[in-house]
């Protein structure tokens, strides 16, 4: 029974077709990855999930919930949250006010609660500092709790755009790149957070990644985009060893059987 | 078509280093982003800058284009002292930076951002040419000629801005995680790129990479970078040889 | 009302809104350049604007008695308003914006307003000296006759007069030039650049400081000749008189879409004739049928305006021209 | 001694300061004239002037700065109509009382405040012998109305079409023109589309020049008519060329119709150094009447310095002898018996054409 | 890296050594020099002293809120300044009363425009219009003029003074109505749009007031009433206040209670999942919708809390002025409340007051006590000299100079300050200027010259 049900997704700007006719699932606590040449339509396609953009043709539904024509607020409502292949960070809250925030969805209070300083604020107000808490720590960002945002490494950002994203409790999260600008080394610690959502908090994961050592080895399936079209989908050893995979989007280094396990320099 | 990248060799600056860092300190407000920092680049070089997240690649390279101020120290380029020169001047005289996060003009189309990367080039041939070059390395981009640099994809952002840095034909590149964002049929050719400019232009490239493995492999020497120090410098297959680097950032267990 | 009178009446609102129009474009754009460079709505350019109006005035009282032609006094006056005017607002980017580059948006908004209020007592003080608030243009020879005919064609009826024509001559010369300029030149694309990334730019060798100044000088100037362009038609002007005129400039620049020229144009295009519009449609309240529209009395002349904008943009949020910022997620 | 100040309220800055400062300066002169008396009497006299800037708030701040100041026993102004109404609304509960040379509205009066008075004609007077001069010296038949919409333009206006319509003529239009305004393009096209026989506007100098200037540029001579808010000599100087065959009555003597003004007229020039106009004389007038009140109020309290009820009251019910003749208020502050005049402009000269008097009961 | 205090991120605290007896010291000297010299400082250029003596004593409440000192010795100065100095002034001189009453309904409309502009980063130019809402609701009623709406002449004083307490409520849903309406169309333009935009609607209010028969146009409205609270006025009779000054003491008491509830609900508001909404929206709207930031509700949100509080202030105004007119809500206006905003320091209530007390009084009370006491000095003075003619100049002047010496407003919000220190004194060039600029406020512009009529809309569609 998958979670995530996109059928037929097609978007074009102006004359450029961006994602076309792309059919997708996703089964409840999965790690997906989507891969392709730059340019083949993996944000846009993101952006198409989470109602940034409106599709063209096509239907997406999550967990038998139809989501087509929800806004960006209300998919998030439904349980998908993401993550930016540009950071997207609140520069001026600190990294505990950008989790909070990501609370603030599941939060009932409102105006007169906030006003009135109700108990069901008061209660929502606890919960959200507890959930800051909980997934600073889960990610491992804890030292950082009152610092900006912005004055963070990038690497943290990144994490604390995950540690944001999560703290909705979403059902499925969708991370842009979440490896790009960290080396070898982070990107290991990375996969086993990636993993760990999976694990201990029961999300299903889809990611869009650059970093074959990541993919293949963290992803039970993956998907190849190519000019807005699905070019091949599989287990990773079995799109590494596409040849339409590997023309278009490998190279020689893939079709060395090499990715997975980093060629060393000068060899 | 003729290979873009066979125009003639600028003349060499003879001896002496095309670009020396001095004791350089940076600060952003309180921070203190590198501290005496000490490096060289001589001309037809390739130098690669690598170490972790925050360790002040970035920062060596804003200092160096002129960017940011260092707060003492000096850079000296060409033989001239320029830091708290501002940028535009230093720019002028053949360098060029492809800085991190792309920073394509979004407003403008990808035509656009080159004729503004040419905008120290007088010869309206010279940068139709030049133009031509890059749409001839990144036939992605020809084909975009009149999208908004702001809606190309993130990958298609990163050519254009490499694209850009090329029009004014630098003779000193410095390049801020090219590869990042880029497809890995795309890294390759990145590099395959940097070398050849190198190569067969001798360009002189600073290299700020993510991927060590890569550019340790294109790189003559490489400097390694942590907490705004030099913990370690010397010819790039020798640091790609060495233990804690390898540990470090190229991710051997 | 008559077919011919109603006929006659449009033709003029169209003259008549025509020439109003391309008075606001041309103040329009000196919002439109700083704006663009900047992201500033420099507050300061109604008065930048006036100012070139009143050097105009002193030009033209000056050479009031002097033989000289007609066009050579206007042509005079346009020159040192422009200096004048153009000088003012690199001057004002100088001492009032460029020091707070770094600062909240919003800074620049403030001073730009306190520099637009500390002008308008400096020109009174100035046209003061003169023992006067309001000035009373004189112009040259000839430019209020009417024009009867136009390349052999009876157009009295249009209500024409030789300013007018100057008016839209100078404007339109005006605005091809600048946008060639802007879209056709380095200049251009470096301040596009600037507007967008300063830092970035400064990569691309561009000096954004100068770039900068230039914008304002050119602004600044383009205010000047405005001024000049208002004196002329209204013969009468103050030194407070350029706050509402640059608001309705303003607005025409948003309305055509900020940071274009050609909706610049179009938004002044807009503005002026539905204000002349405005300002006369109750005359066809005669027709049958539309005899509600006696209600629409001249001092409903500016509301026109504001709606136009506000339903323009609730349509098109970007403006009749413009494009909103293209930014990829 | 004790400090005794009168005030001004009125434009000292903005299109009609001319006349407001004229109000300000023939106040000054009345002031500078009676320090003496005051001094003997034991009170040191000054005048403080307040800029309304012709503006309705501006000039209630004005007012309740005044309230605030217990050494101010009376105010001298407004100019405009518009102005006056609120400000003396403002004072009217502290008594502080007020003697206006020159607001004509009817309702200035018609509240009837205790502290309300004014030396001057009022608009239910002028609005009429506007009216008389359009339909029967310029034997208009259609008629063009213009108001700046200030209570005193708009309020003159209505008074002047109400008196023409009662004489048979047509008013083609009636509108009015934000008072900032000097852009009359539309209003030109429908006066040329109308061809009306005269046109009457209701506004002040400093946008009535500019009008006719606009007007006339167009080869439009169609007679312009109005009332005392042209009654200053900036009028033709703003009007430039186009100051022709344009009429106004006015509250305000033309100052060769007054004999005795003509020390007073030396004075004033040499005092500071501008001709006296008609609104010189009422001001001068009218910081009279608020003096010689605090005078007999002082009388009247047993020689002490009288509070501000008193010269309220000593105000209103005095008899005052001054130079444009016996000043008496009625139950109002209406002045019982007023004159109004006619001028004409032509050529850019002005001339007197008649005199109306104006008797209440 | 700097680290801010655990726990209580933005609360700049009160720091350093306590401070208890300075205080009290500064206050009491401060009060004393007021009251005692009131008489000295009463006439001629010794005026010129009324306003530093004033504003030394307003300071020693500044220095209350700020300085780390005992609570009671702060309670003690807040309560023997409200309850005793100012109205011990006001009862001497009345202006004092109309000054403060003004300072505190223009900081009220402040902390208004605050949320909008400073927390929900929507610049509105047209502000003000809310303020002629609430005004205009009270001014047609509680006056004359509804004798002349109504055409009933029973109502020639307009309605039982007693509806006014109704009309502040109804004032209040009025403007946030108003809000509403008028935020559903536009607040899905972005950055300068929205700005221009609500300048127009501002000017459009104002026309309308100006041109129709039930804002009696340009005349405006006078003789606006008040509440009558007998027991009050008995009560301010036998505390010596002239019955002239009954109302502005009535008035002085409301505004109090109502700026109290408006400080409350604003620093309530601020800390909860709302302001932090806000705070998102001005900086990355895309980001935030993506967080489940609904926009347009949260946006109207912000609209229609800041247009509230200018409703309930309108109401007041009307009744304090006793006379309004459209020339009082221009866009002047609005842009006057917008400077005292930034001036004071956006985003901080504490200094947002501030710069309503500082703006107010450079206006009410400064420029007007410089220009009577100059033109008292020289009463024959050219015209085109004439000091009271600078006013502009003089403010023009202050806005500008405040600006250049410290853009980040008189008190900074510890959010706002601690992004713009973040790169202490940045190269001209460099990335830290432009960083500021950028992210001050988080709308994304359309600079630059478009050549094509493109109509690309950005981040989400809807
Ligand atoms: N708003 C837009 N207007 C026009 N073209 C767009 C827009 N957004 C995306 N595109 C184009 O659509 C294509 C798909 O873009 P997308 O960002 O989805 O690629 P991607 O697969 O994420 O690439 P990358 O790996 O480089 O990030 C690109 O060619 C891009 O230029
Ligand atoms: N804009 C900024 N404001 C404040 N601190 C900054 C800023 N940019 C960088 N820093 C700090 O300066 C130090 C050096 O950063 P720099 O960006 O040079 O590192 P880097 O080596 O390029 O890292 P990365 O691999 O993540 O790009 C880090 O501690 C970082 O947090
Ligand atoms: C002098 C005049 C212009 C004043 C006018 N009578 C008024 O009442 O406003
Ligand atoms: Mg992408
Ligand atoms: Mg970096």
């Amino acid at each position: 029974m998958s979670l995530l049900n996109v059928q037929g997704m097609t978007k074009t700007f102006g004359g450029l077709t961006a994602v076309n006719d792309v059919t997708f699932q996703v089964p409840e606590r999965s790690i997906i990855s989507v891969i392709g040449p730059n340019g083949a339509g993996k944000t846009t396609f993101f952006n198409l999930i989470t109602g940034i953009y409106t599709p063209d043709r096509g239907s997406i539904d999550l967990g038998g919930r139809n989501l087509l024509g929800l806004r960006p607020d209300q998919v998030v409502d439904a349980g998908i949250s993401r993550t930016f292949q540009n950071i997207r960070l609140f520069p001026s809250m600190t990294a505990e006010e950008n989790i909070m925030l990501g609370r603030g969805v599941r939060l009932k209070s409102g105006f007169w609660d906030a006003v009135l300083r109700s108990g069901r604020f008061k209660h929502d107000e606890q919960e959200a500092r507890d959930t800051a808490r909980i997934m600073l720590d889960f990610v491992g960002l804890s030292k950082w709790r009152n610092e900006l945002a912005t004055n963070l490494p990038y690497g943290d950002q990144r994490k604390l755009e995950i540690a944001r994203a999560l703290a909705t409790t979403p059902r499925l999260v969708l991370l842009d790149e979440p490896a790009a600008g960290m080396n070898p080394r982070e990107t290991e610690d990375l996969k086993a957070l990636i993993r760990r959502i999976r694990d201990d908090l029961g999300v299903t994961v889809v990611l869009i990644e650059h970093d074959m050592r990541l993919v293949m080895t963290l992803s039970e399936n993956i998907t190849v985009l190519n000019y807005g079209s699905k070019l091949s989908e599989g287990r990773p050893h079995e799109v590494r060893n596409d040849p339409a995979v590997m023309e278009a989007y490998l190279g020689r280094g893939a079709a060395a059987g090499e990715y997975g396990k980093e060629a060393g320099p000068n060899v | 078509m003729s290979d873009p990248l066979t125009a003639p060799r600028p003349a060499a600056t003879g001896g002496a280093p095309l670009l020396e860092l001095r004791d350089l300190h940076t600060y952003y407000g309180q921070i203190h982003a590198l501290k005496g920092l000490n490096m060289t680049v001589n001309p037809g070089e390739i130098v690669a800058l690598i170490g972790g997240n925050g360790a002040g690649k970035t920062t060596t390279l804003r200092t160096v284009s002129g960017m940011m101020k260092p707060k003492t120290g000096s850079v000296t380029y060409q033989g001239q002292n320029v830091s708290g020169v501002p940028a535009y001047t230093i720019m002028q005289r053949g360098m060029s930076h492809v800085p991190e996060g792309r920073r394509i003009f979004p407003q403008l189309t990808v035509r656009e951002n080159l004729e503004v990367g040419a905008y120290t080039v007088r010869d309206r041939k010279v940068i139709a040419e030049r133009i031509e070059e890059g749409f001839s390395l990144f036939p992605r981009l020809r084909e975009r000629e009149n999208q908004l640099g702001g809606t190309m994809s993130g990958g298609e952002q990163q050519m254009l801005a490499i694209a850009r840095a090329l029009m004014v034909a630098p003779t000193l590149l410095l390049l801020d995680e090219p590869s990042m964002g880029l497809s890995p049929l795309f890294v390759e050719a990145i590099f395959d790129i940097v070398e050849r400019l190198n190569r067969e232009r001798g360009t002189t490239i600073l290299l700020v990479e993510q991927n060590a493995s890569m550019a340790l492999g294109i790189a003559h020497r490489a400097y390694v970078l942590q907490t705004g120090e030099i913990r370690l410098s010397g010819a790039a297959a020798d640091i790609a040889a060495d233990e804690s680097v390898r540990k470090a950032y190229l991710g051997d267990e | 009302m008559d077919l011919q009178t109603f006929g006659t009446v449009l033709l003029q609102v169209l003259v008549g809104g025509l020439s109003l129009g391309v008075l606001y474009a041309i103040i329009a754009l000196g919002y439109t350049m700083v704006y663009g460079v900047l992201q500033l709505i420099n507050f300061a350019h109604s008065e930048v604007f006036i100012a070139g109006g009143i050097v105009g005035y002193l030009v033209f009282e000056a050479v009031q008695t002097s033989p000289m032609n007609g066009y050579l006094k206007l042509l005079l006056a346009c020159v040192a308003a422009m200096v004048a005017s153009g000088l003012l607002n690199v001057l004002i980017e100088r001492l009032a914006y460029r020091p707070l580059r770094g600062a909240q948006r919003l800074v620049p908004l403030i001073t730009a307003i306190g520099v637009s209020l500390i002008l308008q007592d400096l020109l009174r003080f100035l046209v003061g000296l003169r023992g006067q608030f309001d000035l009373s243009v004189p112009l040259p020879q000839g430019f209020s006759n009417p024009i009867t005919s136009l390349l052999g064609i009876n157009i009295s009826l249009l209500n024409l007069q030789v300013k007018d024509l100057i008016l839209i001559g100078v404007a339109a010369v005006m605005l091809i030039g600048l946008n060639l300029l802007v879209n056709r030149t380095q200049l251009g694309r470096a301040i596009r650049a600037v507007a967008h990334d300063r830092q970035t730019s400064g990569l691309m060798g561009i000096d954004a400081n100068r770039i900068i100044s230039l914008t304002f000088l050119i602004g600044g100037a383009l205010g000047g000749l405005g001024g000049v362009m208002f004196a002329m038609k209204y013969q009468a002007l103050n030194a407070y008189s350029g706050t509402l005129p640059g608001i309705k400039a303003f607005t025409a620049a948003v309305l055509g879409g900020i940071g274009s020229i050609p909706g610049a144009v179009l938004g002044g295009l807009v503005l002026g004739w539905l204000e002349t519009l405005l300002g006369v449609i109750s005359l066809f309240s005669s027709v049958p049928g539309l005899h509600w529209l006696g209600a629409i009395k001249a001092e409903y002349k500016d509301l026109g305006a504001f709606l136009a904008l506000i339903l323009i943009l609730f349509l098109k949020p970007a403006g009749l021209l413009g494009r909103s910022a293209a930014e990829k997620v | 001694a004790t400090t005794v100040k009168i005030a001004t309220i009125s434009p000292l800055s903005g299109g009609s300061s001319n006349l407001g400062l004229q109000i300000k300066n023939g106040a000054q002169l009345a002031v500078n004239e009676m320090k003496a008396e005051f001094a003997k009497a034991g009170m040191t006299l000054s005048l403080v002037a307040y800029d309304d800037q012709a503006d309705p708030a501006t000039g209630t701040a004005a007012a309740r700065r005044v309230v605030a100041d217990r050494s101010v026993l009376g105010v001298v102004g407004t100019l405009n109509s518009g102005v006056a109404i609120p400000a003396s609304a403002v004072l009217a509960p502290s008594h502080v009382t007020m003697v206006s040379p020159a607001n004509t509205n009817e309702k200035v009066t018609d509240r009837g405040l205790a502290n309300m008075n004014r030396v001057c004609a009022r608009d239910d007077a002028q609005g009429p012998a506007g009216g008389d001069f359009v339909v029967n010296t310029l034997k208009a038949k259609k008629v063009y109305v213009l108001n700046d919409k200030t209570p005193y333009g708009q309020g003159l206006a209505d008074q002047a079409e109400k008196a023409m319509k009662a004489k048979g003529v047509t008013v083609v239009q009636s509108e009015g023109v934000a008072a900032e305004d000097r852009d009359f393009t539309a209003l030109i096209t429908k006066i040329q589309t109308l061809r009306p026989d005269a046109i009457y506007f209701g506004g002040l100098y400093g946008q009535v020049g500019p009008f006719a200037k606009q007007l006339r540029d167009k080869g439009i001579t169609t007679p312009i008519v109005g009332g005392d808010g042209y009654d200053s000599d900036d009028l033709t100087k703003l009007a430039g060329s186009g100051a022709n065959n344009i009429y106004f009555t006015t509250v305000a003597p033309p100052l060769d119709a007054v004999p005795s003004a003509k020390a007073l007229a030396t004075n004033f020039q040499k005092t500071f150094k501008s001709d006296m106009q008609g609104f010189g004389l009422m001001g001068y007038d009218s910081a009279k009447v608020v003096l010689q009140g605090i005078l007999n109020a002082y009388k009247a309290a047993g020689n002490k310095v009288p509070t501000r009820t008193q010269v309220e009251r000593a105000v209103r019910t005095g008899t005052f002898n001054l130079v444009t003749g016996q000043v008496k208020f009625d139950k109002n502050g209406d002045r019982q018996t007023a004159k109004m005049y006619v001028i004409a402009i032509k050529n850019g000269a002005r001339s007197t054409a008649g005199t109306v008097n104006v008797v209440r009961q | 890296m700097t680290t801010l205090p655990a726990n209580k991120p933005f609360r700049r605290g009160p720091q350093g050594a306590d401070r208890t007896w300075p205080l009290l010291g500064y206050a009491a000297v401060t009060a004393a020099l007021l009251i005692f010299l009131r008489g000295s400082v009463a006439d001629g250029p010794a005026r010129l002293l009324q306003p530093v003596l004033f504003g030394a004593f307003l300071l020693s409440l500044l220095f209350a809120y700020q300085w780390r000192a005992a609570p009671w010795a702060k309670t003690a100065v807040f309560a023997l300044g409200i309850v005793f100095v100012l109205p011990f002034m006001g009862r001497d001189n009345t202006s004092y009363f109309d000054l403060v009453i003004q300072m505190l309904i223009f900081g009220a409309l402040a902390l208004g425009l605050n949320i909008v502009v400073g927390l929900a980063g929507l610049l509105d130019l047209g502000y003000i219009a809310f303020f002629a809402v609430g005004a205009y609701l009270w001014g047609v009623f509680g006056s004359p003029q509804f004798a002349e709406v109504s055409g009933n002449a029973a109502f020639a004083t307009g309605i039982d003074a007693n509806f006014f307490w109704l009309f502040i409520p109804l004032g209040v849903l009025a403007a946030a109505l108003v809000g509403v309406l008028i935020g559903l169309p536009v607040l899905k333009l972005k950055g300068d749009y929205l700005a221009i935009v609500t300048l127009g609607l501002g000017e459009v209010i104002r026309i309308f007031a100006n041109n129709l028969d039930v804002t009696n146009g340009p005349q405006g409205i006078d003789a606006i009433e008040s509440a009558p609270v007998p027991w009050l006025n008995s009560l301010a009779g036998s505390l010596g206040f002239a019955e002239d000054q009954y109302r502005l003491f009535f008035l002085y008491l409301l505004v109090l209670v109502v700026i109290g509830i408006v400080i409350l609900v604003n620093y309530r508001l601020d800390r909860s999942k709302i302001g932090r909404s806000w705070i998102a929206i001005r900086e990355d709207e895309v980001a935030a919708q993506a967080m489940g930031v609904p926009l347009l509700r949260t946006k109207l949100l912000a609209f229609a809390s800041g247009a509230s509080f200018a409703g309930a202030m309108g109401v007041i105004f009307a009744a304090k002025q006793s006379f309004i007119d459209p020339k009082s809500f221009d866009y002047f206006q609005s842009i006057g409340v917008l400077s005292m905003v930034i001036l004071g320091g956006m985003g901080n209530i504490a200094g947002v007051l501030l710069g309503a007390v500082v703006v107010t009084m450079l206006n009410l009370m400064i420029l007007p006590t410089i220009s009577e006491v100059l033109q008292g000095s020289f009463p024959n003075i050219n015209p085109n000299l004439d000091p009271s003619k600078y006013q502009r100049l003089i403010f023009g002047l202050v806005l500008v100079l405040m600006m250049l010496y410290r853009p980040e407003g008189l008190l900074p919000s510890a959010r706002r300050q601690a992004e713009m220190h973040q790169g202490d004194d940045p190269p001209p060039d460099s990335l830290e200027a432009d960083n500021a600029l950028q992210s001050g406020t988080a709308e994304v512009l359309s600079p630059g010259f478009s050549t094509r009529g493109e109509n690309e809309r950005t981040g989400s569609e809807r």
